[in-house]
């Protein structure tokens, strides 16, 4: 029933990245409260985020243009925003706008470490 | 009869009008009354989502942009909404809502967002591609695009002086929508 | 200034108002929103569920009994609807909505089911006790029961000859109801 | 995505009831054409009715004001309305309005079979 939360985890020794949940709806009125805590994230020289976006029942255009700016600031510090698990629907408007091809996506933990951390 | 009671689109029949304050706390109900009325009318699982994200942006664009002119915008503090709330309720900030129409039809629903806020430019606003916006980052502009990738038909009305009507229908059994 | 432009109960501001004609499609797409309002709004999964069917039983009650002089009814025709829906639209039926006018507080939410009907008796219609409903085999009067016994403060206004005002709010944290 | 279907099943052989299922919402707008069927089901001399409500989402006043009608009207002709497995919504709605005790509520066929042909 929740409309939108947020998660994000401590620090792991030895993990290479911060990991996110978000879950419910990211649309103009969450997105407020999600840029704010991820810019506060990575103002904490965080270069590594996995959002976890399996609860994730919805996203607006406003929530794209968040995961975006996350994305090109992630990657002009040498790092790197991963989205896993999207639930279909989300999946399916990522594909209809073309955002496949630009944000990394990955279907599991596994995955995004070898983004993270390539042999 | 203020600018905006203008009367519906030739030959529809207006069904439903929900008319709000322009705050972002009313997206949620208002994409959930969208579904529930695409759901009913026989609109496919996809068609359905497309509908649901229209609305939104259009409806969001109207909080995001409209009313810019009187210090509205998605990122107030509930102490600034409060105010706003009681500015409009109390007359002093002009009938400033969102309205959205929505007309039902055996092959079609129509769906018109009406503000009486500062108007589009005539020139197509937001981005043209998504690479364009890919490239400077994020930062807006994606709205109109999805808008008419995910309706059949999009049409932008500025009455004299009286903001934005904004016309989306979306027609049942049409093709999915290729961005 | 029509008879049902009447203003927001003292102190509150009317956050979201939806009108639309008195067809009973429109249940489920005002259900969707008031369940979504709830949701937002902070309401346990039970309240939301009672919300959701309080505010169903008034809409319904305006397609069931407000405008039974013009005809209109739940188990119309394809056509008979049709035809009530051009009246309606060519202003020949009045004013003949129902009108869900939403308020928003910290601490609680009210909603106002307005009409143009006939209006309703002075004596609390429909059934007092359950049992009354059970004997006679069904046949209705249950819906003013449920919106009395899940929501937390109901009144009726009937302001000259202008049909009905239900005005139902629920207290967030309130305790369960029982019947 | 399905606002409301009703499916009347056959007739089996050696069954002691028939099998309704109902989906999606009974509500002013759909009871319309479930009471419809029903009746139209009852009018063949059918006097015994297994309702299976386990995918009915949402229940009002009216649909609840059917089901009396019909359990009121098998009655009257010695048979009886069995209702299967109510969703924790509905189910809700009948407790906390004292339906629970008016309708014949089981969790299982089998039950029902008890119910329709005591040993
Ligand atoms: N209702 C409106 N009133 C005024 N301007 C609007 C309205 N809707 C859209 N616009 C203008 O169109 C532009 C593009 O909108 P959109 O594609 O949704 O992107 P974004 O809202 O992210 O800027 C906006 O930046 C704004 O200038
Ligand atoms: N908006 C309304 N306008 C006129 N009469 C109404 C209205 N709402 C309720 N009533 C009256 O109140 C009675 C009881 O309503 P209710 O308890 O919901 O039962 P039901 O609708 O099944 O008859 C109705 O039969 C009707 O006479």
């Amino acid at each position: 029933m929740k409309n939108y939360d947020l998660t994000i985890h401590e620090a792991q020794d030895g993990e290479s990245f911060r990991r996110v949940d978000v879950i419910g709806c990211l649309d103009s009125h969450t997105v407020v409260s999600f840029e704010k805590a991820l810019h506060g994230l990575l103002d904490q020289s965080v270069n590594s985020v996995m959002i976890d976006l399996s609860e994730l029942s919805y996203i607006s255009s406003a929530g794209i243009s968040a995961l975006m700016g996350l994305t090109h600031r992630l990657r002009k510090a040498s790092g790197e925003l991963v989205l896993l698990s999207p639930t279909d629907k989300v999946y399916r408007v990522f594909r209809t706008l073309g955002f496949t091809n630009i944000f990394k996506i990955v279907d599991s933990e596994a995955e995004a470490e070898g983004i993270f951390s390539p042999s | 009869m203020s600018g905006t009671d203008r009367p519906a689109p030739c030959g529809e029949v207006i069904d439903l009008e929900i008319r709000c304050l322009p705050d972002t706390r009313m997206l949620a109900p208002v994409r959930a009354m969208a579904t529930a009325i695409a759901a009913q009318q026989g609109f496919s699982p996809d068609q359905i989502d497309q509908i649901e994200m229209a609305v939104d942006e259009a409806c969001a664009n109207v909080v995001r942009h409209a009313y810019r002119h009187l210090g509205i915008s998605p990122d107030l503090s509930d102490e600034e909404r409060a105010a706003i709330h009681a500015a409009v309720s109390e007359g002093t900030a002009g009938d400033c809502t969102i309205r959205l129409r929505v007309s039902l039809a055996e092959d079609r629903l129509v769906f018109q967002v009406i503000d009486n806020g500062i108007g589009i430019d005539k020139t197509p606003p937001g981005v043209a591609r998504v690479e364009e916006f890919v490239e400077r980052g994020g930062g807006g502009g994606l709205g109109m695009l999805i808008i008419r990738n995910y309706m059949d038909e999009v049409t932008y009305d500025q009455p004299e002086g009286q903001g934005t009507i904004l016309t989306m229908t979306k027609y049942l059994g049409n093709p999915e929508p290729t961005a």
